[in-house]
């Protein structure tokens, strides 16, 4: 039997960019699913896992430490910061539904500022103007070459996950991006 | 760079998010083990390629994922209207 | 016709240039014609051409519905080559090296064939593992193509970035010495003077709005927007717009049409010397004799027949440049274009009969035409000519969907690991 | 130290601070504020440049974009070099350095020039029609010769150092264009709070206002007007102003890109700034006020240094208090050139005379140029030029043919109207009208949400314009659907100049000399005389044969010359003979500002694996898969790759090697569905596949050829583990989701990709168990307990794992998924306890070795595109009983099932220490003449370490019966004799996966 419990060590450890305008700093690590879940059983899956499941794609729900993306008319996205198995939760629902683990697969940013949505706009084509994006809107969509999912945290705060290997380049696009002081 | 409405996200969209995917309404057969070589041919390979509209699969693959239909004009690239996956061919006004 | 020479051209000079003749008729058309070619481009002038100087067929018309040489042939990047894997593409496009090389002798008018070299990099072992076959196959088949080392393509073209520390480092090339470029418009305006010299009526501005067929299914003309022309033979040669024109007979094609574009840059002094391709990052560029760079992109997603494309296709075809090249990064893109290709499923021609009697179709070239021009025209006017198809284009049958037997040169260059 | 032709009091520069500069080595001073063009003139400087074919000499013919001559190298350090600048945009700054292009030894002294002598040879298309003989001779004499000749500036030979930057913009109304029309349109739809971006791509708005002095707008100068409207704009929340930033191309659904010049005009490049920005911007509505621009007279010898437009003239003398020279004629077809010609002269400079082609013009402006005393003389026109460097003098006579007289003058300014720039209502597709009136294309018809103002729509009024402009902001913004604000005033005229348009300036009879309409391209008037002689009747080959229009200036100042005299020649009206298209970019961009960020790290992404840091630090060497990077192999001190791939190959099979497989596809199957889905997307039968168990998995395409493979694992009834190929990942999911999106809906099924929560280490080799048994919690992983091609969950060094027993090796063999964070760590640990057995670390290069000495297939290597099951002997993996399955029918079309398909067999070489190079050809006659028949391909080939013998995999036309055949492999040098065998060459019974 192992000794220890093995080391979690996060794609992007010690990296972090700080300028007067806009930071960019990796998330803690978190607990991730993807819900795919027909629309007659949302109710069944909400109540197991003690989430309203927002319906509107685009839209998300956030109470506490846990965030529910909708990002397709049968897909969400949960982010628990807390680190809770959310799988785990859902184990005793009948009702037809996924729910897959992704903890690892994603990597979360926070990019912060007077700056923030200009940074982000440097690779993203969609109009993130807080009226057309306002607090609370998500969805998967590209960032340079990367796919990512973007969530609109504050009026100045972005939170932007993308996957693993990801990671590095994202990170590097939003540091290069950030440095442009038009920005 | 197109501009898409995604029918599931309900939000005109980057074509960057998108991902064309050929010619709309094209059902695979369900007896397809036993139609003959010029019906999978017609199937699988022939192609309406139309100058004018097109009816077309794309997919919001960097967005819902979902695949959805869509009328373009090829001459313009205009969006006549886009529709959920399953949903008939719409009647469009002036042609089809 | 008037020959061409330096001589004529002293002569010319003393008088104003004023006793050029025209280089082609601009004649109404006929009420029959034995052959119509339904496209003025480079293949369906060069199909009329060999009509009438190989076999003799000179009531030809050629219709057109814009100007000669305004589709694909006057908007490609004139890449020449013959390295390609399979006997039939190998054997076809070689023909057409072939002809390149006294091409401007045949037609009297100087197409500026230039075998500078065509040079394709391989930036992983994957593409070492398919550069190779081809270098084996293409030297068994007697067409020319030679491995080179990442030192030697530098050599061979100095503004290659060969740092083994690139996003995607060269891992060596193939190199095809006789492929180059031609200038394009000279292709069409050659073709197009030669044709008509030897009775061939080139036709502009007339529009194919339908094909009459007779009642046994014969092609009997084609209506136009200059009347009926009666035909006893049709040869489609459209290009981008040829499921439009072979619907109008009843025929549905494997094709889809995309926009493919292309862009030039401020002219430069000469610092490029050869053509350089990279399928693996996208990038294909060479440098006119007028001093511009000539760079090749990539088709938008969708099929379209609007001659643009989005600007984030040049993104990644300049990207793709400044990575291979970056002393090119402070250059300028002077002028960018965009063509309309037909892609069949297998990404290889058709040249064949069609189940329309009297109707043939030269089709589905894809973004690789132009080096074919006249390798095609020289055997799509035999097919026509004589009812069936040279041994050189027999492979490319519009039969081969429906029993399988494709020639698929992406195909082979598949990518999983 | 003021410059010899500043005049003191004019233009608007006042006591800037003086920036000193240089050209071809020189040093000059100038003003800040001042344009290279205005400085060098400033300074008597006009020969800046050759032409391109006859290298003539040239100056400036304008003051803007439109520069067709006067293009210089700018040169900042070793690695910022730019080459074809355009003197009359650069900015100037102090320690500018510029050089002259396209001369040699000097720009005084050009050898080239000895083309204009020999110009009468050199007529349009001359190279088509000679250098045929002999024929070796294009090749090697004169194509070299001809492109020597070619080109303007000197390409740049180091890495850009400097950065570009990009953003994506979208608003309700963007204006294009910051002269007096696009202002107004900007102001009044910010009003409304209208999300409003306006651009110019000069460094301050203004526009023709420039050149002007005596418009008044609102009571207010018109210069100072356009400034006060941009900084009240600028103050705005809802509004952004780009100077320096040229909109350049217009695509489908007003999105237009525009590039932004910020270093340019600074004196030093900052680091953290970047050279220049890409924005790509979606307008709601888009407002055009891109202007005109004016034409120049067509006449022999019109291409001296000194022979410029009126507008330049003006605008250099009104702007930046230059005179173009002391002693100035004036040739004009138009009113607007005489304004020129009256602010000259009461500025003190002499105007010669001012020659007007019209019989009889009537105006206040002519009125005013004659009560100052300036000679006019209408009905005559000029016929040629004098002197060699700069011009000296222009050659007059009447229209109707008369005595010549030659008017000595220093400079010429010169207009024949005004062509209203529809270069992007042109791209946004619109269709242009022609006015007959006017005699100018007009924007007719639109095909996208836009709107044009001011000159580019033919509006030529001041007042006119600044109700048009005003209101069609107003417009732009109600249609973008922004309701508040109250419409604002219109802005008012209270002076303006105005002119007639029309007449479009090449008279007859110059088709005998050199006149030019393209100067930079050295297009003449015969020129285009000649293409039409020879029957190029569409414009298209008029500019194709001529390259009129082809330069960087892309025909601004001569496509209407072209065409007019083209049309002349053709007895059509201009529409008939039709329009060049307009192509983007409005001006040349830079390559890198299209690039963007997308350069060096960002070009592409570059994936890693959770032990990639483990991999490097362990001096693996590694190869590029797609975007992953992969450990290549891992070298000990001094071995090579060969050493490190024996020793890693043995290592394996007689101890164990550990393996980073983690970049393979992996998706999850979920739902009550799952088996009837596989059943669909894969050849193999799915329904009882038991949980806990794997399966090797192929995948086709519809056409029935492979399209992927991967070991499934059945997790639990309703949910599967599926792997893909590495490279196979992105596109396996997206075709299926595309059958069960569209094709099997019915299904209950969902997909999820989970290939990177999984970072894999596969544990290969008969001491695999003895290696993982110490980590593994809550899995008995005895044979019995955990067969081959099994799965289970429980936990490995205290984290969840799902833990596969499967080889790809031959032998005993684990694959280890762990969540990614994890990866790292299990791999060290595994590692540690691999160490204490001698195990080794292996890369993908022993993976493909020893995979193929078990003759297992790597799609895409031993497989194209165009391999079948059966071809790649994988029939086994076809389930009979099934009635469906994506490629059922397509791998039953008659060529796929004809005998004599290529198929793959293994190749042993008769010489056991010959390796065959991947990718040769095989051949049954090796004696055949070229072109050879060849029989098939290598598709692997290894030194098999383990056998002691080379190996190969091959796929041959009808290879299962040709097994014990001998073959051959022709290669350059000599030529291989292979016997072909069976495709496994290792444990053929498969002991050792259990030993």
């Amino acid at each position: 039997m192992a000794d220890q419990i093995a080391l979690r060590r996060t794609a992007l450890d010690g990296r972090s960019v700080k300028r007067p305008w806009v930071s960019v700093t990796p998330a803690a690590p978190a607990s991730r699913l993807v819900l795919r879940v027909p629309a007659e059983n949302v109710a069944a899956v909400s109540a197991a896992l003690g989430t309203e499941l927002p319906t509107k794609v685009r839209t998300s729900a956030t109470s506490g430490t846990r965030s529910v993306l909708c990002i397709g008319p049968d897909e969400w996205l949960v982010i628990d910061a807390d680190g809770v198995d959310l799988a785990g939760a859902l184990k005793g629902v009948e009702a037809f539904h996924s729910a897959v683990d992704v903890s690892h697969r994603n990597v979360g940013i926070i990019v912060s500022g007077e700056g923030a949505e200009a940074t982000i706009s440097a690779g993203c084509p969609q109009d993130l103007y807080l009226p057309e994006f306002p607090v609370g809107t998500c969805c998967r969509t590209i960032l340079g070459k990367s796919e990512i999912v973007l969530l609109r945290t504050g009026e100045r705060e972005f939170r932007v996950e993308c996957w693993r290997s990801f990671s590095d380049y994202v990170f590097t696009f939003l540091e290069e991006a950030s440095r442009d002081p038009l920005i | 760079m197109l501009l898409i409405r995604c029918p599931y996200c309900e939000k005109d969209l980057p074509e960057v998010e998108f991902r064309h995917a050929g010619e709309a309404h094209l059902v695979r057969p369900s007896n397809i083990t036993e139609i003959s070589d010029e019906e999978f041919e017609a199937y699988f390979f022939l192609r309406q390629n139309p100058k004018g509209i097109v009816f077309e699969r794309w997919r919001h693959v960097h967005g819902c994922g979902r695949f959805f239909n869509a009328a373009r004009d090829t001459v313009s690239d205009k969006f006549l209207t886009t529709y959920k996956a399953g949903e008939p061919k719409p009647a469009l006004g002036e042609s089809a | 016709m008037r020959k061409y020479s330096a001589f004529a051209i002293a002569r010319e000079a003393f008088r104003g240039h004023k006793g050029w003749e025209q280089q082609w008729r601009s004649p109404e058309p006929k009420a029959e014609y034995d052959v119509v070619i339904i496209g003025a481009g480079g293949h369906g002038l060069a199909t009329a051409y060999y009509l009438a100087s190989e076999h003799g067929i000179t009531n030809v018309a050629v219709v057109e519905k814009g100007w000669l040489g305004g589709g694909n042939t006057g908007r490609n990047t004139t890449i020449i080559r013959s390295n390609y894997l399979y006997d039939e593409s190998a054997g076809i496009y070689d023909h057409a090296v072939k002809l390149w090389e006294n091409l401007s002798q045949e037609l009297n008018y100087n197409v500026m064939y230039s075998p500078r070299g065509v040079m394709m990099l391989a930036h992983n072992i994957h593409d070492v593992q398919v550069f190779k076959r081809h270098i084996h196959a293409n030297r068994l088949n007697g067409v020319d193509n030679e491995w080179l080392t990442p030192e030697q393509a530098k050599e061979f073209c100095p503004p290659l970035n060969i740092d083994k520390n690139a996003r995607y480092p060269v891992l060596g090339a193939a190199l095809q010495r006789r492929g180059g470029t031609a200038r394009h418009d000279a292709v069409a305006w050659g073709y197009a003077r030669a044709a008509s010299a030897r009775g061939v009526d080139i036709i502009q501005n007339c529009e194919v709005t339908g094909i009459r067929r007779a009642p046994a299914g014969h092609v009997e003309g084609v209506e136009t927007t200059r009347g009926f022309i009666k035909a006893k033979k049709i040869g489609v040669v459209a290009a981008g717009h040829t499921s439009v024109i072979m619907q109008m007979a009843g025929v549905r094609v494997p094709l889809e049409s995309y926009p493919l574009q292309a862009l030039v840059s401020e002219p430069v002094k000469p610092v490029f010397p050869c053509v350089v391709m990279s399928n693996t990052v996208h990038a294909y560029i060479s440098q006119s004799d007028k001093g511009e760079l000539v760079i090749g992109a990539g088709t938008d997603q969708y099929t379209s027949y609007s001659q643009t494309g989005g600007l984030h296709i040049l993104e990644h075809t300049l990207d793709a440049i400044c990575e291979m090249f970056p002393m090119f990064t402070r250059m300028k893109m002077l002028r960018s274009w965009g063509g309309i290709v037909d892609v069949t499923p297998d990404r290889s021609p058709i040249l064949s009969k069609t189940p329309v009697p009297g109707l043939y179709v030269n089709c589905g070239w894809g973004t690789g035409g132009f080096k074919a021009t006249p390798g095609s025209g020289n055997v799509f006017a035999h097919t026509i000519a004589r009812d069936e198809p040279h041994p050189i284009n027999a492979g490319f049958s519009l039969d081969r969907f429906r029993t399988g037997r494709l020639i698929d040169e992406a195909a082979a260059a598949a990518v999983a690991h | 130290m003021t410059a010899p032709f500043r005049i003191a009091g004019k233009g608007r520069l006042g006591s800037a601070a003086v920036a000193r500069f240089t050209f071809d080595g020189k040093s000059y001073a100038g003003l800040q504020g001042d344009t290279l063009a205005s400085a060098l003139l400033a300074n008597g400087v006009h020969l800046v440049g050759r032409s391109f074919k006859y290298h003539r000499p040239r100056g400036f013919l304008s003051a803007g974009v439109e520069e067709p001559n006067a293009l210089v190298g700018i040169e900042r350090d070793a690695a910022r070099k730019t080459p074809n600048i355009r003197a009359t945009v650069q900015e100037l700054y102090d320690g500018l350095q510029a050089v002259s292009q396209n001369r040699w030894p000097s720009l005084s002294f050009d050898i080239g020039a000895v083309n204009n002598l020999g110009s009468p040879f050199f007529s349009a298309g001359f190279y088509y029609k000679t250098f045929m003989w002999p024929k070796a001779a294009w090749k090697h004499l004169y194509e070299p010769f001809i492109r020597s000749a070619a080109g303007l500036g000197v390409a740049p030979d180091k890495a850009d150092p400097d950065h570009y930057a990009a953003r994506y913009e979208h608003c309700d109304v963007l204006v294009i264009g910051g002269g007096v029309a696009g202002l107004a349109a900007a102001l009044s739809a910010a009003e409304t709070g209208a999300r409003v971006i306006i651009v110019d791509e000069q460094a301050t708005v203004g526009g023709t206002l420039k050149a002007e002095t005596g418009t008044k707008i609102d009571g207010k100068d018109g210069w100072a007007w356009a400034q006060d409207v941009a900084n009240r704009l600028a103050a705005m929340d809802n509004v952004r102003v780009l100077t320096r930033t040229t909109a350049f191309g217009y695509h489908a659904q007003n999105m237009v890109a525009l590039v932004e010049r910020v270093t340019e005009h600074l004196p030093g490049p900052l680091p953290e700034l970047p050279r220049e920005r890409l924005w790509q911007v979606r307008a709601k509505q888009v407002v055009l006020a891109t202007g005109s621009i004016e034409r120049h007279m067509v006449f022999p010898d019109n291409d001296r240094p000194g022979i410029m437009l009126a507008s330049a003239g003006r605008t250099y003398l009104n702007h930046y208090g230059v005179a173009v020279g002391r002693n100035v004629g004036i040739y004009t077809s138009n009113d607007s050139a005489y304004y020129a010609a009256v602010d000259l002269k009461k500025a003190g400079v002499n105007v010669a005379a001012i020659i007007d082609v019209r019989d009889n013009p009537q105006s206040a402006i002519i009125d005013e140029a004659r009560s100052l005393g300036i000679t006019i003389k209408t009905g005559h026109v000029v016929a040629g030029s004098t002197g060699r460097l700069r011009i000296t003098g222009m050659i007059v006579k009447p229209k109707a043919g008369g005595p010549t007289q030659t008017i000595g003058v220093d400079a010429l300014l010169t207009s024949a109207g005004w062509t209203p720039s529809v270069h992007m209502f042109s791209q946004s597709r619109g269709k242009l009208a022609y006015d007959e009136a006017t005699q100018r294309f007009l924007p007719g018809t639109y095909v996208q949400a836009c709107a044009s103002v001011g000159a580019c729509n033919g509006t030529d009024d001041l007042a006119a314009v600044l109700a048009e402009a005003s209101s069609a902001g107003l417009s732009a913004a109600r249609a973008a659907g922004v309701e508040g604000g109250a419409a604002a005033a219109t802005p008012q005229a209270s002076a303006s100049e105005s002119w007639t348009g029309g007449m479009l300036g090449v008279p007859q009879g110059v088709e005998d000399k050199k006149a030019f309409v393209d100067f930079q391209n050295d297009v003449t008037a015969k020129d285009i005389a000649q293409a039409v002689r020879e029957g190029m009747h569409s414009i298209e080959h008029v500019k194709r044969f001529t390259t009129n229009g082809m330069a960087t200036d892309q025909g601004k100042t001569s496509n209407m010359h072209g065409l007019a005299i083209a049309a002349e020649l053709l007895g059509k009206p201009l529409p008939q003979v039709g329009l060049t298209t307009f192509r983007q970019p409005y001006t040349p961009v830079t390559f890198g500002a299209i690039a963007g960020h997308a350069r060096g790290k960002l070009f592409d992404p570059t994936r890693r694996t959770a032990m990639h840091s483990w991999a490097e630090e362990h001096g693996a060497v590694f190869e590029d898969v797609g975007q992953w990077k992969r450990a290549w192999y891992f070298p000990k001190a001094g071995e090579d790759m060969h050493a490190a791939v024996n020793r890693e190959c043995q290592t394996v099979r007689k101890t164990a090697g550990i393996f980073d497989a983690s970049t393979l596809g992996k998706i999850e199957v979920v739902g009550p569905d799952a088996a009837a889905f596989m059943e669909l997307l894969y050849t193999n039968p799915w329904q009882k596949l038991e949980p806990g168990r794997c399966r090797y998995g192929i995948m086709l395409r519809e056409d029935g050829f492979i399209y992927d493979d991967g070991v499934v694992g059945r997790l639990s009834q309703d949910r599967f583990h599926v792997t893909t190929t590495t490279g196979g990942a992105a596109r396996v999911l997206h075709h299926m989701e595309d059958y069960l999106q569209t094709e099997f809906p019915h299904l209950n099924v969902y997909l999820t990709s989970i290939s990177e929560q999984w970072a894999v280490i596969a544990v290969q080799g008969p001491k695999s168990r003895d290696i993982i048994a110490p980590l593994v919690e809550g899995i008995d992983i005895s044979d019995e307990a955990m067969p081959h091609m099994s799965v289970r969950e429980g936990k490995i060094c205290g984290v969840p794992t799902r833990l596969f027993r499967m080889s790809f090796t031959g032998e005993r063999g684990f694959e280890i998924n762990v969540p990614a964070d994890y990866g790292r760590a299990v791999w060290e640990a595994v590692w540690a306890e691999g160490q204490k057995h001698g195990a080794c670390a292996y890369g993908t290069e022993t993976m493909h070795v020893l995979r193929a000495e078990k003759g297992y297939i790597i799609v895409g290597q031993d497989t194209d595109g165009t391999v079948t099951p059966d071809d790649a002997a994988l029939s086994w993996a076809v389930g009979k009983a099934k009635k469906d399955f994506v490629g059922i029918r397509g791998m039953k079309r008659p060529d796929l099932v004809r005998p004599g398909r290529k198929q793959l067999v293994g190749l042993k070489t008769k010489n056991p220490s010959i390796v065959l190079e991947e990718g040769a050809q095989i051949v049954a006659d090796p004696n055949q003449p070229v072109p050879m028949k060849m029989v098939g391909h290598v598709t692997s080939a290894y030194w098999s370490a383990n056998c002691g013998h080379s190996i190969a995999l091959a796929l041959v036309e009808g290879g299962r019966d040709r097994i014990g055949q001998t073959l051959y492999v022709p290669m350059p040098d000599k030529t291989i004799e292979v016997e072909v065998t069976g495709t496994i060459f290792f444990d053929e019974k498969g002991e050792r996966l259990n030993g």
